[in-house]
């Protein structure tokens, strides 16, 4: 890989780079003081930054997004702890189909999962509300909880927990103490990412949220208006921010669940 | 009371009521029959192993005992009373893991106390119980550790603290010092015997190891494909093996075609191949004799190189040395005498002025036919 | 958790099965002879599936996305191979920081990626085409690559490497020989997983795709029409097999992976 | 033309020019010193051992030899030539890793014949030599399988074969016998021995285990630290060790505190704690001699039980058996003799007749100040 390869290397950190300079310019303009997203820069401003914060709707919008975020990551967690469970610790017949079916949404278009639970809720007449959002992140977040937390109980060794029954604890006892304390780290895992997915999505929460708009539906509704573009620049600044310091943090976790497991740091993210 | 066969000498159990009673146990995986019938005793304070290759069942029938496996049929007794459907949480049992199973979210002393959640006693006495668990294993100070931050022979430790605190009737071992490298290994063996001689509990100990059950045990089990093929004392095991695939599994033994001549009189005329007819005493054939085809089995230390200027002493044969390996304090020759086919293993003791024979060189091996074992 | 466990853990079965209703309903109504969805269902029928087939412009946005699902996937995975050989190789400054870096956009908002690639592109004046999307998926698609060929390589034993370099190869003929057939399940995953996230994805491709709509946005553009609904609907239908299919090739070349590798199979998906 | 420190009696290296010569090789990794100036000769056609604990150095000498590391400082010569710069896939060396490295997506014949892809001989040919290697190696009949469904055994057996089909002038093996367990491990020793002698080839095997080293080598080079201790025959370094810390890495040895009392005629004149003073010879102390306190070392072997019946012979000292341990062919007693501090280990071989002695019990033990080693 000595010869041909470090030139191969340099094209393919050119590329990134040119991939990720939009995402870096996006704070250029979130301070330029202009209503026109346009080179030259204007001059220095931090009004964009003010306007987000005198606007109602878009507080509204973020406390929805939250409310449905925390409620799909608990969900999409304490469901995949069972489903994970189930996987790794029993044998049923039809286990691989039911695993596969659960993953499905995994590969499925959101739009067709998006349009289809519109369809089915129009059908029952049930109003759309945040719950029903939720409803649809739970279900795409229940397949990546799932796999976090299926890899969480694969490594865990079976002889802990018959050690804590063989000194005295019981079934219920032994999961508290023993398996929930150890799969920690993919649970915390597995709400950071649901909780991402739900914070992130835009399709199914366009469809189901009916007058109770998320975070990305609010910035959509405003992409019409051109004006609005600087704020929407200030806004994407501070979730590109936001979105560092998860990244920062779920690194920490996964660093501290290595330690705790007395494992080897191998590297590299996920 | 034992239902082990007759033809078996079962060692010498301690004297007094046995503490783990084992009828006639059966255990099925679906088709698969892993234990086939195993019945034996095992005395309060023995240190007692199960010894055999993997897959024999071993394991299997540890974690019968522990309570973390349903018997298919037959019965396990625990100080007399039959523990059919009472489960790990509630015997009088504890087990040290072959992984060690230290819990790693918590301290040493977490790991030792944990079995005293559920003890009424003041928290003062339950720290004090925990300290002289500790000191006991040699790990006093050690409390405070994280358990993730621990060696290997540490670990083991504190999973043998751990398991005693309890003071449980009897002390399950599966393989506990397979993790171990030899160094540590040796000296765990050691310590692991003086740690059951002090506190006098039951110790049952599941091994592939043969000389790690001869070192450490009272009586050994052996077994081979669910059932016991001997149990007995370490020293009558390697001195009167039962059959042949016993002989082989624990120690070195050379093999020779035989043929059983003549019975009479306490003593059998037997003709071995190469050596010719020797007479031996009826306890030298554990296993019963018959008469027709067989083999004898001899031990390398029973064999003897007899080196320039030595005088012959028992039966002489001639041979070609063909195989010399030095282990510093003994040689171990691969010898092939003269009209036997197979090279026989012959351990010398390397004393002081005594040379190391080189390959290809002529000697005599005197043998003597009280050593050898016959199987029918 | 043998008694309040199993009640639970009923449940939880429910739950799921009531989520993922709406996506078995789809074939009913693909089905269906009415163009309006509700129940009671009407009769058989297979024109929906038939309309599908004579509509053009459909044609052109499954073309389309395939175009660019496959070039993402391409583009992706190999970015993906350099930057997993370096992350788990060599060790360089700001390592972590790069990585993470190349991470962001697993956790950004899509809308966001979106508009942010969308202004950078209006600003220099390029024109938006399937190329531009493709850009954008390469953006959101790199992450996974990098994550699922990471543990390819982590898993790769350095001896192997080592000893083909003794036995006379170069490092060259090594990577050809060696390093690539024992990662390539690896490969085949980051494929798959980068093709379908590029076939699904909606907001960058509408934001980007200019007048070379992709799938999922030529159904957005369909649902206006009600009339629409029904074809849809056998849309859907289609997507949700063509899924189950590649979801069972994935985890043939998983098994296949394990089985080459001689380890022993954990398992569970992803 | 050796670089070996004068005290070190070095072995004899086999005759002819070496084939690997290191001249005073040092390897830093960033602040560690992780070779401390290895020199030595290594000769064509010899079985040496590279012998030590963890971290030693010794996979690191092996590395560099192969060309996977580079030296900081010195030489390695392989066949007379400098191999500064050349890379591992240039050098005249082969090598068996730990890790058996078999190339898992490859039948075992495309594995062995790996090596062979640049050579120019027709496809028959080369077919012709994978199948004997084979052969060599006893997998006649695998060339079909798929490497990833071969056992421990077998893996190392595929390694051996695809590193000599390239008849290197030197094969390099890693630790190739330590992912074996105990029964593989013994047959493989005695098998690569064999191999061995057989191809003529000069082997370099890197271990910790000090019996495989002594079992194996021509010449072992025991290193700690970066540092070559001792470089000496399997029977030099067992008997006459240069520092208290080889005799202790080697086999089992006791050690007593002892004190230089007069020296001169070739003899030396040592007061032992607890036994008294003994003469000795000067060859017995290889590390040299230098007045003051020191400490003497016995082997285990070198003492002896006296049972009941037994004449004194040589010097006796009277005690009480503290620790047995039977391991069937010997029997290892811990003896703590009157006026010693701490227990020594004898050991006994166990010949039929002859009883095991129990904890608690008095007797004799002999020993002879000819058997002893000096350590100042």
């Amino acid at each position: 890989m000595r010869g041909g390869g470090s030139g191969f290397r340099a094209y393919a950190v050119l590329y990134l780079i040119f991939l990720y300079a939009p995402i870096l310019l996006l704070p250029l303009f979130a301070f330029n003081d202009s209503t026109i997203i346009a080179f030259p820069l204007t001059g220095f401003t931090t009004r964009w930054f003010e306007e987000l914060t005198t606007t109602p709707a878009l507080h509204q919008a973020v406390r929805n997004s939250l409310i449905i975020a925390v409620s799909t990551a608990i969900l999409a967690t304490c469901l995949g702890i069972f489903a994970a469970r189930a996987a790794t610790r029993y044998a049923f017949p039809g286990k691989a189909g039911i695993i596969g079916f659960i993953m499905l949404p995994l590969v499925l278009p959101e739009i067709i999962v998006a349009v289809s639970l519109l369809v089915v809720l129009l059908q029952i007449g049930v109003k759309l509300t945040s719950f029903t959002v939720i409803m649809g992140h739970v279900l795409i977040c229940t397949p990546y909880a799932i796999a976090v937390l299926n890899s969480a109980f694969l490594s865990l060794d079976r002889s802990l927990e018959e050690a804590a029954v063989d000194l005295g604890e019981t079934r219920l006892s032994t999961f508290r103490l023993i398996t929930l304390p150890l799969i920690m780290p993919g649970i915390i895992s597995s709400l950071l990412i649901s909780f991402t997915i739900s914070l992130d999505e835009f399709i199914i929460a366009f469809f189901l949220s009916g007058t109770e708009p998320t975070l990305p539906v609010y910035i959509w509704s405003q992409l019409r208006f051109p004006t609005k573009l600087p704020a929407i620049m200030a806004l994407g600044t501070i979730l590109v921010a936001l979105s560092i310091l998860l990244l920062m943090i779920a690194e920490y976790f996964r660093r501290q669940g290595i330690r705790r497991a007395g494992g080897k740091d191998s590297g590299g993210f996920l | 009371m034992t239902l082990i066969p007759e033809k078996d000498p079962a060692g010498t159990p301690p004297a007094g009521r046995p503490i783990i009673e084992l009828r006639g146990v059966h255990k099925y995986y679906g088709d698969y029959h892993a234990l086939r019938g195993i019945s034996c005793d095992i005395g309060a304070g023995e240190f007692f192993s199960l010894l055999g290759p993997s897959g024999c069942g071993k394991t299997t029938l540890l974690r019968t005992i522990a309570g973390f496996e349903d018997v298919s049929e037959g019965e396990v007794l625990i100080d007399g009373r039959n523990v059919d459907g009472v489960p790990a949480n509630k015997r009088p049992t504890n087990m040290v893991f072959q992984s060690y199973a230290i819990f790693p979210h918590l301290t040493v002393e977490e790991n030792v106390g944990f079995g005293l959640r559920r003890d009424p006693r003041p928290r003062a006495e339950k720290a004090a119980a925990v300290a002289a668990a500790l000191e006991m294993v040699g790990l006093s100070g050690f409390g405070k550790r994280a358990a993730h931050a621990l060696s290997g022979g540490q670990r083991q430790r504190v999973a043998l603290a751990r398991a005693l605190i309890l003071k449980p009737k009897v002390l399950l071992l599966d393989e506990p010092l397979s993790a171990l490298d030899k160094k540590l290994r040796e000296q765990m063996q050691s310590e692991l015997r003086k740690l059951q001689r002090q506190v006098g509990i039951t110790f049952i100990l599941v091994t592939h190891d043969q000389e790690e059950a001869l070192i450490m045990s009272d009586r050994i089990a052996v077994m081979f494909e669910g059932v016991i093929a001997q149990l007995a004392s370490p020293q009558d095991l390697y001195r009167r093996p039962l059959t042949r695939q016993v002989a082989d599994f624990i120690g070195v033994m050379n093999f020779l075609p035989a043929t059983v001549a003549d019975e009479g009189g306490g003593q059998i005329a037997v003709d071995v191949a190469g050596l010719g007819r020797a007479r031996i005493a009826a306890e030298q054939c554990p296993g019963g004799v018959r008469a027709g085809a067989g083999s004898v089995g001899f031990r390398p230390e029973t064999l003897t190189i007899l080196f320039e200027g030595e005088a012959d002493r028992g039966r002489v044969a001639l041979g070609t040395v063909d195989e010399v390996t030095y282990y510093g304090d003994m040689t171990y020759y691969g010898v092939r005498l003269d009209g036997v086919g197979e090279p026989l293993t012959i351990s010398m003791r390397n004393l002081i002025g005594r040379r190391v024979l080189e390959r290809g060189e002529r000697t005599r091996v005197a043998w003597d036919p009280g050593a050898l074992v016959l199987f029918c």
